[in-house]
C-alpha cells in the first residue's frame, strides 16, 4: 500500500505554496503601481496572523478574540526595542516572539479550562487589558500620542527601505507560515490538535493532554501575530495602541471565518478578501451615488458579511475545499466498488 | 497474573452512592465484563478508571501500580484506552487520521519536527501510516480509508472506534457497550474479532447489555446492582447465580 | 489543481484590470488634488466638514474657471478614522492617481501614519490635525514636505494658560479626555504650565465613552481648585462639564477648542452657560470688529457653506478651507503642479495669508504659522458665543 | 464626612450606570438562554432606541408617546433581525453565530451615521435636573428614573416569565428545548419573541443612559460589552443574578474610576470577568456547575 492517496491533501497544499510563491514573484511585475504592493503587504502581514489563526481556531477548535493583542506586542516590542534602545530589529522581532510566548503561556493556562462562548469572553478581556497596558504605560510605549520614529527593517547589513523589499519579506514569511502549518496538520502533532476539535474526551482517551496541545496552537498563532506586527511597525514606522483594540481583533476573526477555518488557505484568502472588499466598496459605493461612502461602506459590508455567512457558514475556502475532497474520495471508493463487481 | 486491581471502589455524587465499595480484578490476556441492570453504576466505575472523575473511595491499580486519580490523558499514557457508549469518533477527519491520531503515544515527534517536516518526523509519518493501514486492513476498512470518519454506517464507525483505540498497544481497552447499534451479524463479527484479538494477548473489559455475547466472549464477569458488586465468577457461575437472577428480574430482563 | 490556477489567476487579473482601469488620470491639463479625511468612525465629526468643505471649494474654483485655466480635479477618501486606512489611501493617491498635493489627516495619528509617503515621494502635504510632531516632530526627522492648518497644542495651550494667568487663576484641575486630542493637550500642558505661574492641583482623565463621572469629581472637588479645565471634544466634555455643576463646583470651567460645535451646547443644556474656551475667529465672525482682516472671508465661508449644506460650518472645516487656499495660491504662484515648486511657494510666499483659522505665517522654521493670536477667547452665553476679551 | 460623601456619590454613579447595563444585560441573558447566541449586537438596540426617542420627541412627539414608539419600532428591528440573520445561520458554529451579530452591529452603525450624522445628539431630563443631595453627594432625578425603569422592567420580566402563558413557555425552552417541542412550543417562535424583547429592553436601556450622557452613533459598542461583562458575572443563565453582576459592575467602574483612575475602568471590568470566569466559571450567583467547564 502507497501513501499517495494519504498525502493527496498535502501535496495539493504544497503545490498551493508553490503556486503561491510563483505568484508573489511576479506579481510585482504586473501590477503598474506601487499601491498595489503596499496593499498586498498589509494582506501578507493579515495573512500571517490568520495563517496562525486557522490552527488555533479550524484546527483546535479554539476561539479567540483577543489576537489583536498578540499582534500589538511584536509591532511594540519591534518598536520600543529597535525605535528607543537602537538595537538591531531583528532582536526586536524576537523579543516580541518571547513576548507574546510568555503572554499566552499565562493567558492560555487558566483560559483553556473555559469552552467556546466563555473563551471568546475571556480572550476579549485579555485584549482589552493589553490594550489598557499600551495606552496606560506611556513612559515605554508613548501611550495614546503613538509611538514614531520606528527605524526600518534591518538585518544582515540590508535595510528594507521600500515597499518592494517588505513585500517580499512579508511574503516570504507567509510562504513559509503556509508551508509549516502545512507540515503541521499533516503530522502528529496536527492530528492531535484537530482530535482535540473533534471530541475532547475521545482525544483524551488515546492519550492526548488537552491542556498542553491547545496551549501549542495558541503559542502559534500568537507567534506569528507577533512577527506580523514586528513588521508592521517596521513598515508604517507609526504605530498607536489604539491599531491594536479589540476591534482588530474582530476583524481577525471576520478574516478566518469568512476564508473559512478548516482550511490551510482560510485565513489568507479571508484577508484577501476582507482587504479587497474593503477597497472594492470604496471604490462601487460612490458609483451607486452616494457621495460619501463611509457609512455606507459599513452598511455595505455588514449586509455581505451576513449573507455570506449565512450561505457559506464554514467560510469559502472551507465549503469548497470540503466538496472537493469529500466528493473525489467518494468517487474513488464509488470506482473501486464498481470495478470489485 | 493481576493486570487490574479494583478495591473497595466507591463513589458519590453530592451524597447519591452510585457506586460502592466495589473490588474486583482482571486478569492480563483476559476479556471481563462489567453487567447490571441500568443504573447499576457500570459507566460510573469505567469513569472511574478512565480518570474521567476521581473515586471517591478506594484504589485502582495497573499492574500493582496506583492509577487512580490520574488524569484520562495519563491513565491512556499507563495503558488503559477505551471506545465510548455514544460514538466518539473525530467526525471531520478521514477514517485513517483517526486511526493514526490513535498512535498518539507511541509516537513523539513536536511542533518543531514536524512544522520544518525534518526527516525524522518523515520517517515516523511513514511508520505511523503504515501501521494503521495494517489495522484497517484487517479491518477491512481500507476502502473507506479516506472518508470523513462520521459518513460510515453505524458498526464501521464502531471498528474505527475499537481499532483507534487497540492500536496503540494497551495493556487494557475497556469497551463501553460496543455492541449497542450493531445487528446480529455484526455483533457476531465483533464478538469473533474480539476473541481473535484475546488470542494474540490482548485484555478487555466491557460493559454489556447482550448477554448472548458477553456469555459467548466473557471469561469473567463482575455484577453489579444499583452501586454494589452482588456476584462475580464465570459465565456459567453467573447464569445460574440467585441474586443475579433476582436483580434482573427485578428491572424486568431475563438473561 | 486546475481550480488553484483558476483562483490566482483570477485574482491577479481583477487588480491587474481594476488598476489600469483607474490610473487614467495624468492628463497635464488637470490639477490632482488628493483629500483623505475621516469622514466616518470616531472622528468623523471633524473629517465630515473637512471633506465637504474642500468639495465645495473644488466646485467653487472651477466654476470660477479654475486655476490659470485648469480645472482643479478633486479625490478624496474616507479612511474611517483607520490608520491603516489612511496610509492605503494616501499610497493610492500618490501611485496610481498621481495627485499633485494632498489635503488631509483629520486626526493626529492618521496623519503621522501617512507622512513618511508623503516625505518619500516628495509631494506637498497639508495636515488638518493638530499635533505639534506633525510638523516639529521631537525626533528631528523630515518634514520638508509637511504643512499644517490647525493651531497645534503649543499655540492653544499658551492662550489658555495666559488667560488663566490674567484672571488670577493659579490653582486649576486638569481633566483630559483618555484619547490622542487629550493626552496630547496633556502633555503640553505638562510642559508650560510653570511658566505661566500655574499650578495643577489635580489631574485626571476620563474616558471619551464616559456616561457619568461625578465618582472621578468627587475627587476633583476636594482639591478645591480655583477653575477647572477640560480637554476633551464636545460629547464627554458636556457630560464631565454637567457633572461639574451638578455636584455642585462653582468655580470657571474652560473647555477646549474641541467644544466649539452648538452641539455642546445642545449636550450641556444648561450648565454649558459660562463656560470659556479657545477657538478660532469662525464662531464669533459676526461680533469681530470691521477693522479685523479675516472678518469678510469668514463671513462668506460661513454663507457659502450654510447655503450648501444647511449646517452652520465648523473650525475644522476652515482649516481645510485654509489648506485648500494656501495649496491655491501656491500652485498659482509656482506657476503649474511642479511639487517642488508648490512646496516651496506654500513655505516661502504665502506669508501674511489671510484664512479661516487666522493669519497664517509660513516660513521654513515654522510649517504651521499660527500664532495664539489667531485663537479668542469665547463664552457661552443665552446658548450662543460671545467674544471674552 | 467628605469621605462618606464621596462614597455615596460613587454609589451613586455606579447604580445609575449599573441600571443600564441591568436592562441590556437582561436582554443578552435572554437572547443567550433561548437561542444560544452571544449577540454582540445588543448595545446597538440602546442606540437605536436612543436616537429614535430624540428624533421623535424633537419632531414634536409628546416624550412618553416617543418613548413607546421607538421602543416598538426597536423591537420590530429586532425580529426583523432574528429572522434575517439569525434564524437562518441557526445551526453554525460559534465563531460564525458571533461575526454574523457583528456584521449586524456594523449595518445598524452604518445606519445610524447615515440617518443621524455622526454628532451627538441630547435628550431633555424625564423631570427637570434640579439635584437632590444626600450628605453633601449629589442625586439626580434621571438616576432615580434609571434605577427605577429597570427594577419595573425587572419586575415585569418576572412577571411575564412565572405568570403568562407565553413567558412560562419561553421559561421551558430554556429548560428543555426538547420537551418543551414535545409540548407544542415552537423554539424557532420563542427565539424570535426573545430576540424582540431584549430589543425593546436594550432600546429602553440607551434612553434612559440618553439624557445622562448624550446619544450617537457609536455608544451601543461600550455599552454593549459592559452589559456582557455584567451577563457572564451573573452567570448568563439567570437574569436576576445578571441585573445584580450589571450593578456590581457599574459600583466597580465607579469606584475604580474615583479612587483609581478612570484610564484602568475599562481594564478593571474585564479584569474582574476574566477573574469570575477563572474562578469561579459559573458567575457569583450561580450554584448550577459543569455547564461552563
Amino acid at each position: 500500500m502507497d501513501t499517495k492517496k494519504f498525502t493527496r491533501s498535502y501535496k495539493l497544499n504544497l503545490y498551493g505554496i508553490a503556486l503561491l510563491l510563483f505568484a508573489v514573484i511576479i506579481f510585482p511585475f504586473l501590477v503598474p503601481s506601487n499601491y498595489f504592493i503596499s496593499m498586498f503587504i498589509l494582506i501578507g502581514l493579515y495573512g500571517i496572523v490568520c495563517t496562525g489563526l486557522v490552527v488555533l481556531m479550524g484546527h483546535t477548535g479554539q476561539i479567540s478574540l483577543g489576537h489583536a493583542a498578540f499582534y500589538g506586542i511584536g509591532a511594540y516590542s519591534s518598536a520600543i526595542v529597535s525605535g528607543k534602545y537602537d538595537l538591531p530589529p531583528l532582536m526586536g522581532v524576537i523579543t516580541g516572539i518571547l513576548i507574546a510566548c510568555i503572554v499566552a503561556l499565562l493567558i492560555g493556562i487558566p483560559s483553556f479550562k473555559l469552552k467556546e462562548h466563555y473563551l471568546a469572553l475571556a480572550t476579549l478581556g485579555f485584549g482589552v487589558i493589553v490594550f489598557t497596558f499600551l495606552k496606560e504605560w506611556t513612559s515605554l510605549t508613548g501611550g495614546l500620542n503613538g509611538f514614531f520614529g520606528i527605524p526600518p527593517f534591518e538585518v544582515a547589513g540590508f535595510t528594507f527601505t521600500n515597499d518592494l523589499s517588505y513585500y517580499f519579506i512579508v511574503w516570504a514569511i507567509l510562504v513559509i507560515g503556509l508551508w509549516f502549518v502545512n507540515n503541521l496538520i499533516h503530522s502528529r502533532t496536527g492530528r492531535a490538535l484537530k482530535s482535540i476539535h473533534g471530541s475532547e474526551s475521545a482525544a483524551e482517551s488515546i492519550g492526548i493532554n488537552l491542556m498542553t496541545f491547545k496551549l501549542k496552537a495558541l503559542i502559534i498563532s500568537a507567534v506569528f501575530a507577533s512577527v506580523a506586527g514586528s513588521f508592521y511597525a517596521h513598515y508604517i514606522s507609526f504605530i498607536n495602541p489604539q491599531l491594536f483594540e479589540v476591534m482588530t481583533s474582530i476583524v481577525f476573526l471576520i478574516m478566518v471565518v469568512i476564508g473559512g477555518s478548516s482550511s490551510l488557505w482560510g485565513g489568507l484568502a479571508g484577508a484577501i478578501i476582507y482587504v479587497w472588499l474593503v477597497e472594492l466598496l470604496k471604490d462601487w459605493v460612490p458609483l451607486l451615488g452616494f457621495s460619501t461612502g463611509g457609512e455606507f461602506e459599513i452598511v455595505f459590508f455588514g449586509v455581505l458579511l451576513v449573507v455570506l455567512l449565512i450561505f457559506k457558514p464554514k467560510g469559502l475556502m472551507g465549503s469548497w475545499m470540503e466538496k472537493k475532497l469529500f466528493l473525489s474520495q467518494k468517487k474513488n471508493v464509488q470506482n473501486k466498488k464498481g470495478a470489485a463487481l | 497474573m493481576n493486570l487490574l486491581e479494583i478495591k473497595n471502589l466507591s463513589k458519590d455524587f453530592g451524597g447519591v452512592q452510585a457506586v460502592q465499595d466495589v473490588t474486583f480484578t482482571i486478569q492480563e490476556g483476559s476479556i471481563s465484563a462489567l453487567i447490571g441492570p441500568n443504573g447499576a453504576g457500570k459507566t460510573t466505575v469505567f469513569n472511574m478508571i478512565t480518570g474521567v472523575f476521581p473515586p471517591s473511595n478506594g484504589t485502582i491499580m495497573l499492574h500493582s501500580k496506583k492509577i487512580s486519580n490520574k488524569k484520562p490523558h495519563q491513565i491512556a499514557k499507563e495503558g488503559i484506552t477505551r471506545t465510548f457508549q455514544n460514538l466518539q469518533l473525530f467526525a471531520d477527519m478521514t477514517v485513517i487520521e483517526n486511526i493514526m491520531a490513535g498512535m498518539h503515544l507511541l509516537t513523539k515527534t513536536g511542533v518543531w519536527n514536524a512544522g520544518f517536516r525534518l526527516p525524522s518526523a518523515k520517517r515516523e509519518e511513514q511508520y505511523i501510516y503504515d501501521k494503521s493501514m495494517q489495522w484497517l486492513m484487517r479491518l477491512n476498512l481500507d476502502q473507506e480509508a479516506y472518508l470523513p470518519a462520521g459518513t460510515l454506517s453505524y458498526g464501521k464507525q464502531r471498528l474505527v472506534e475499537i481499532a483507534r483505540a487497540v492500536i496503540s498497544h494497551p495493556k487494557l481497552i475497556l469497551l463501553d457497550e460496543p455492541m449497542a447499534g450493531l445487528n446480529h451479524n455484526e455483533s457476531e463479527k465483533l464478538a469473533d474479532l474480539l476473541l481473535e484479538m484475546k488470542k494474540e494477548g490482548q485484555t478487555f473489559l466491557l460493559v454489556e447489555h447482550d448477554m448472548d455475547i458477553v456469555m459467548r466472549v466473557a471469561d469473567h464477569i463482575v455484577v453489579l446492582d444499583h452501586g454494589v458488586k452482588i456476584a462475580e465468577g464465570t459465565p456459567d457461575e453467573i447464569q445460574q447465580n440467585d441474586t443475579v437472577i433476582a436483580a434482573y428480574l427485578g428491572s424486568e430482563v431475563t438473561i | 489543481m486546475k481550480k488553484w490556477v483558476w483562483l490566482f489567476v483570477t485574482v491577479l487579473f481583477l487588480f491587474t484590470i481594476s488598476a489600469c482601469s483607474d490610473s487614467s488620470s495624468g492628463e497635464g491639463d488637470e490639477i490632482i488634488i488628493g483629500g483623505v479625511f475621516s469622514a466616518s468612525g470616531p472622528a468623523a465629526p471633524l473629517g465630515k466638514g473637512e471633506m465637504d468643505t474642500v468639495k465645495m471649494l473644488v466646485d467653487k474654483v472651477n466654476e470660477d474657471g479654475g486655476i490659470d485655466g485648469k480645472k482643479i480635479k478633486l479625490i478624496s477618501y474616507d479612511d474611517k478614522s483607520d490608520q491603516n486606512e489612511a496610509v492605503l489611501s494616501m499610497k493610492k493617491l500618490i501611485e496610481q492617481e498621481k495627485v499633485h498635493a494632498v489635503i488631509g489627516g483629520t486626526i493626529s495619528g492618521n496623519t503621522l501614519a501617512m507622512i513618511p509617503l508623503a516625505e518619500k515621494s516628495e509631494i506637498p502635504f497639508i495636515s488638518l490635525a493638530a499635533s505639534k510632531q506633525i510638523h516639529n516632530p521631537d525626533d528631528k526627522s523630515s518634514r520638508k514636505w509637511i504643512f499644517k492648518t490647525a493651531q497645534g497644542d503649543d499655540v492653544v495651550i499658551p492662550k489658555v494658560l495666559q488667560y488663566l494667568k490674567d484672571e488670577g487663576l493659579t490653582k486649576i484641575a486638569w481633566l483630559n479626555v483618555a484619547n490622542a486630542y487629550g493626552t496630547s493637550g496633556h502633555t503640553e500642558f505638562a510642559a508650560m504650565a510653570k511658566d505661566f505661574g500655574i499650578e495643577a492641583v489635580v489631574e485626571e482623565e476620563f474616558e471619551a465613552t464616559v456616561t457619568d463621572a461625578k465618582a472621578m469629581l468627587t475627587r476633583v472637588k476636594k482639591e478645591k481648585p480655583q477653575a477647572v479645565v477640560v480637554w476633551g471634544t464636545a460629547q464627554e466634555s458636556a457630560v464631565i462639564t454637567k457633572n461639574i455643576r451638578q455636584i455642585g463646583m462653582d468655580v470657571p470651567i474652560i473647555n477646549s477648542h474641541g467644544i466649539g460645535t452648538k452641539q455642546f451646547i445642545e449636550l450641556a443644556g444648561a450648565e454649558a452657560e459660562g463656560i470659556i474656551f479657545p477657538i478660532g475667529r469662525l464662531l464669533v465672525a459676526d461680533q469681530l470688529g470691521d477693522d479685523d482682516k479675516q472678518k469678510e472671508k469668514l463671513l462668506t465661508y460661513q454663507k457659502d457653506y450654510e447655503a450648501e449644506f444647511n449646517a452652520p460650518p465648523s473650525t475644522f472645516g476652515g482649516h481645510s478651507w485654509d489648506a485648500f487656499y494656501l495649496l491655491v495660491e501656491a500652485i498659482k504662484k509656482a506657476d503649474g503642479t511642479d511639487p517642488k515648486k508648490v512646496r516651496d511657494a506654500l513655505e516661502k510666499d504665502n506669508g501674511g495669508f489671510v484664512g479661516i483659522s487666522g493669519v497664517f505665517n509660513i516660513n521654513e522654521k515654522d510649517h504651521n504659522g499660527l500664532s495664539k493670536d489667531s485663537l479668542v477667547m469665547v463664552k457661552i452665553k443665552d446658548g450662543g458665543w460671545v467674544i471674552n476679551e | 464626612m467628605e469621605s462618606l460623601s464621596q462614597l455615596m456619590q460613587l454609589l451613586f454613579s455606579g447604580l445609575t450606570i449599573g441600571s443600564i447595563y441591568a436592562l441590556i444585560a437582561i436582554g443578552f441573558v435572554i437572547t443567550y438562554n433561548i437561542t444560544g447566541v452571544l449577540n454582540f449586537a445588543q448595545g446597538e438596540f440602546a442606540m437605536l432606541g436612543a436616537l429614535l426617542t430624540i428624533s421623535m420627541s424633537s419632531a414634536g412627539l409628546p416624550l412618553y408617546l416617543a418613548v413607546i414608539v421607538a421602543i416598538l419600532i426597536v423591537m420590530m428591528v429586532g425580529g426583523l433581525f432574528e429572522r434575517a440573520a439569525i434564524y437562518p445561520a441557526r445551526k453554525s458554529s460559534v465563531a460564525t453565530l458571533i461575526i454574523i451579530t457583528i456584521g449586524v452591529s456594523f449595518v445598524f452603525r452604518g445606519a445610524a451615521i447615515f440617518i443621524w450624522g455622526t454628532q451627538p445628539h441630547s435628550l431633555t431630563p424625564f423631570s427637570g435636573n434640579t439635584p437632590i443631595r444626600i450628605f453633601e453627594a449629589v442625586l439626580l432625578p434621571q438616576s432615580l428614573w434609571a434605577v427605577g425603569i429597570s427594577l419595573a422592567a425587572l419586575a415585569g420580566m418576572y412577571y411575564f416569565f412565572n405568570k403568562t402563558y407565553t413567558g412560562k413557555a419561553v421559561t421551558a425552552c430554556v429548560m428543555n428545548r426538547f420537551a418543551a417541542q414535545l409540548m407544542g412550543i415552537k423554539p424557532e417562535k420563542m427565539s424570535f419573541l426573545s430576540i424582540s424583547l431584549s430589543a425593546g429592553l436594550g432600546a429602553l436601556a440607551g434612553i434612559i443612559i440618553a439624557p445622562i450622557s448624550g446619544a450617537s452613533y457609536q455608544m451601543g459598542l461600550m455599552l454593549g460589552m459592559k452589559a456582557f461583562i455584567a451577563a457572564v458575572i451573573g452567570g448568563l443563565t439567570n437574569a436576576p443574578a445578571a441585573v445584580l453582576g450589571a450593578f456590581l459592575i457599574g459600583i466597580i467602574e465607579a469606584f475604580s474610576e474615583g479612587y483609581l483612575s478612570s484610564g484602568y475602568k475599562d481594564a478593571v471590568s474585564f479584569a474582574v470577568l476574566l477573574l469570575v470566569l477563572f474562578f469561579m466559571p459559573n458567575g457569583l450567583f450561580s450554584k448550577k456547575s459543569g455547564k461552563r467547564v
